[in-house]
């Protein structure tokens, strides 16, 4: 296998690995998985004010999904909320050049983060 | 950091000792004995000493006669030219082939190969450590069976099957038995004469010596069908030019590899790399301690994903599975074979010590495996359990 | 006396150039890369890198693609692959093949292992001088031919085939061709891409390279089966562990052999033995001296018996024949194509020159040639006339 | 094939090759070959009062013959004439190591042999 530098260098240092504190205020906590491809992910948000302050993640599964956590985690922060809901994931996948393989394990991703979004709904519900 | 490169791949192939080295430049040049060991002239019966000498070390560290060497290109030429020489030299109109389903793969689609021409096939299975019993060999024999292949050492878990048995158990159903040994000698004492094994496949590249040279040991009275046509050498079993370098670096290989010497010292290696590791949580041996070659550790790491693993650990040089895996290997047909699942099959590493491994490697090898699984596992804090399975 | 031996029998094999001897030793030992080319680990890849580079150059020099050369154990196995690999992938049951009655062992020996399966096959016969033309390839092809398999540059004699011409006629006929170009390498251009070749057998040792490693180039729409079972190697065509010192020993053979500045420097050399033998009463020229590779000349000296003149000259290294032939060399089978007398054929001598021949060297072969002749030819003065016929 | 040091020593230097210069007193010539095996040997013999006192020898053939020849021809010298008539043949093979296959020519180095013996007995009738 072949990883792009991009990919080498989120792998070796993910940033955005962690959580947040557990029921910080505006924390939500979404979490996808899929025993088929072996990826399992789940995502911190910490918003404020409309806006994504803060983005942790932990992962089991392989340096593509690794970094392309990374990277969303990375982008995300600052936005608006509703990001959750609208990733360009062919922006992430061409940023990291990833293998079309991949691009299952990217779904999983987007479905945390969607289930952030819920989250997030229902918190505001 | 000018550290010298970790290598814990001697499984998968090993640094050519200098002596074989010196060896084998002397067939090499003008100065030295380059001619054709096969022409009549001084010079090539020069070369043809050489290789004749080359041939007696080697027959000499297997408990064989010299005249049962044939030099092939390797061990996956003489699995291919031990099982397809054999079928081919039988006409009986069924005719049966035991095997075991932890061969190395040269093996293992020249069974299939069989099975294409209709050759009638019994795949043995080990158990949860990788043994193969001597009975399972006994209830798989018929009257039709031409041929047993059963590995000596297994190349990914370092296995050893229990030749000296199951050779008996041949002689008495009279069947013939061929063993891959590729990955034996200088470290498990290989006894063909005294066990009665017809066939034995060896290479020189996993003991310190060049690759692209191995033999096939065959026993006195067994009849085998060449399959490479085109030359009267080796006792016409064998065609091609003979490469008296590789011949020569053989021959230094398996003089110079004494298990007596080199095994205790492997397996000392092995069990400081074992003892490290172990620490690990979770950690798992994959193979079977009492039966284990002391080259060879595979262990194996539940809750870390195998592709992120060998990325982790890409700058050092162990292996998962086999090394003739691609990319994202599948998992090992061993490893599958012990009851891992495909995770932690993919989850396990083979380390593998050499002449040339230092005790200080095992312990920059442990310290940098214990930080990455547990780096990789602190990303996967929480996880399901699935992904440990 | 400590003059350098006298080796003139470069066709049978050369000495290893020093460039290619130091390019081998750097990936022998722990200092140099050693590792398995199919490794995953950095060392491996690197490795990997000098099969490749290795690949590149020697497709360079043949015109060809680098995806289009196999490596193997030499060019007795690439004949064998080449022509089974062939059979084997074409499943129509009546199946026709081409060859010459001058073939190498390692082809003529393919052939006679087809025949055994019943496929049907034509010889060709050769003209006084070895030479068979484009249109006897025309005339024995048919439908049901699957392939022709003609050798470049003949091993005894040195006549070259006009190998573009055969292709032409093969292209038009769609019929694929195999070339065995073992002796060509370093001596005479190969253009396999322009010629429309599609399978052709090389091998280093006969170009200053080491022995036990060779290459097959298989055109990019050929499909072969492979003959090595066990491995994912060369695109699935030959399993077994790359021997990375052979392989880039190989490369730079071909980087070095460059026939425009060698050929005619060999083509000196030969010529300068061939003067000095014309002198020698009755003495005859084996081949064809319009299509004769630079490098090897077969002369005949009638009226000597062929035992007692190779050992009146077993102090120098020329050849009788072919290097594989045993001590009393049945007569050779080019020799006897070309119509030459059993006694003939055994009074006939190959003398070889390489890239490490010197002028020198041909005048002491020619005194030495000359002295012997002279001496047996009067110890045998008053025989009749069947002595040299 | 393996030559015995005996007979590289003879084929080096075959001791009594050559010719007696014709119509000498007492010299005979025999001569015999056999296409099939590839030899042609002749000798010329001189004898004086009975006793062999020169064998000079040609040939055409293998290392083998041509030392076999040699050392017959210097076994004979000093010889009585009858000699001719008896070699002993095993003795030479074994003497020179000859591989058995070599046997055949033997035969016909004792032919030329008994044809000069026989031109001995015509030359005296
Ligand atoms: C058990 C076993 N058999 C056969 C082989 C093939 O050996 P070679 O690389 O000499 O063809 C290997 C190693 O690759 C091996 O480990
Ligand atoms: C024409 C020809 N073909 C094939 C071969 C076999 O080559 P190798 O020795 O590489 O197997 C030789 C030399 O032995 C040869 O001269």
């Amino acid at each position: 296998m072949d990883y792009s530098s991009e990919v080498l260098r989120r792998f070796d240092l993910p940033p955005g690995a962690g959580e947040l504190p557990d029921g910080t205020r505006g924390v939500v906590r979404g979490e996808a998985e899929d025993r088929s491809l072996g990826i399992w992910v789940r995502f911190d948000v910490r918003v404020q004010e409309g806006l994504i302050r803060a983005v942790r993640f932990r992962l089991f599964g392989c340096p593509h999904a690794i970094a392309a956590a990374g990277l969303i985690a990375e982008g995300l922060e600052g936005q608006p909320a509703r990001s959750l809901s609208c990733l360009d994931l062919r922006k992430v996948a061409s940023d990291l050049d990833l293998p079309a393989e991949k691009y299952g394990k990217l779904l999983r991703i987007e479905d945390a983060l969607l289930a952030c979004w819920r989250a997030l709904g229902a918190a505001r519900d | 950091m000018s550290e010298r490169p970790l290598y814990l791949d001697n499984a998968a192939t090993t640094a050519v000792d200098p002596a074989v080295i010196e060896a084998m430049i002397a067939c090499l040049g003008s100065g030295g004995r380059f001619e054709n060991p096969s022409s009549a002239h001084p010079g090539g019966a020069s070369a043809r000493r050489l290789v004749e000498a080359a041939r007696e070390r080697i027959a000499e560290r297997v408990n064989a006669s010299p005249g049962d060497i044939v030099f092939t290109s390797g061990a996956t030429e003489s699995n291919n030219l031990a099982i397809l020489g054999a079928f081919d030299a039988d006409e009986r109109p069924n005719r049966h082939f035991v095997t075991t389903r932890i061969e190395h793969h040269s093996v293992l689609d020249t069974a299939r190969a069989l099975e294409a021409r209709g050759i009638d096939l019994t795949y043995l299975d080990c158990d949860a450590e990788g043994v193969v019993t001597p009975q399972q060999v006994l209830d798989a024999v018929t009257d039709a069976t031409v041929l047993v292949s059963i590995m000596h050492v297994n190349n990914e878990i370092g296995v050893i099957q229990d030749i000296e048995a199951i050779a008996q158990i041949c002689a008495t159903r009279q069947v013939r038995l061929h063993v891959d040994a590729a990955q034996s000698a200088g470290k498990i004492p290989l006894d063909l004469g005294g066990w009665g094994v017809d066939l034995c496949s060896l290479t020189a590249h996993k003991a310190h010596g060049p690759k692209g040279i191995g033999a096939l040991y065959v026993a006195d009275d067994v009849v085998l069908t060449p399959q490479l046509h085109g030359g009267e050498q080796e006792r016409g079993l064998r065609a091609g030019t003979l490469a008296t370098h590789q011949i020569v670096g053989m021959g230094k290989t398996f003089e110079l590899a004494r298990p007596d010497r080199d095994g205790p010292r492997l397996a000392n290696l092995r069990d400081r790399l074992w003892k490290g590791l172990e620490r690990i949580d979770g950690v798992r041996l994959n193979g079977c301690a009492d039966r284990a070659a002391p080259h060879i550790l595979n262990v194996c790491f539940p809750g870390i994903d195998g592709e992120s693993l060998r990325l982790a650990l890409a700058d050092i040089a162990v292996s998962a599975g086999s090394a003739c895996a691609s990319d994202i290997p599948e998992p090992s047909h061993v490893l599958s074979s012990l009851g891992l699942s495909d995770a932690l099959a993919q989850s396990s590493l083979r380390l593998s010590v050499g002449r040339f491994t230092e005790p200080a490697d095992t312990e920059r090898a442990v310290e940098r495996i214990g930080t990455e699984v547990a780096r990789l596992r602190t990303l996967a804090a929480g996880a399901p359990a699935w992904c440990s399975n």
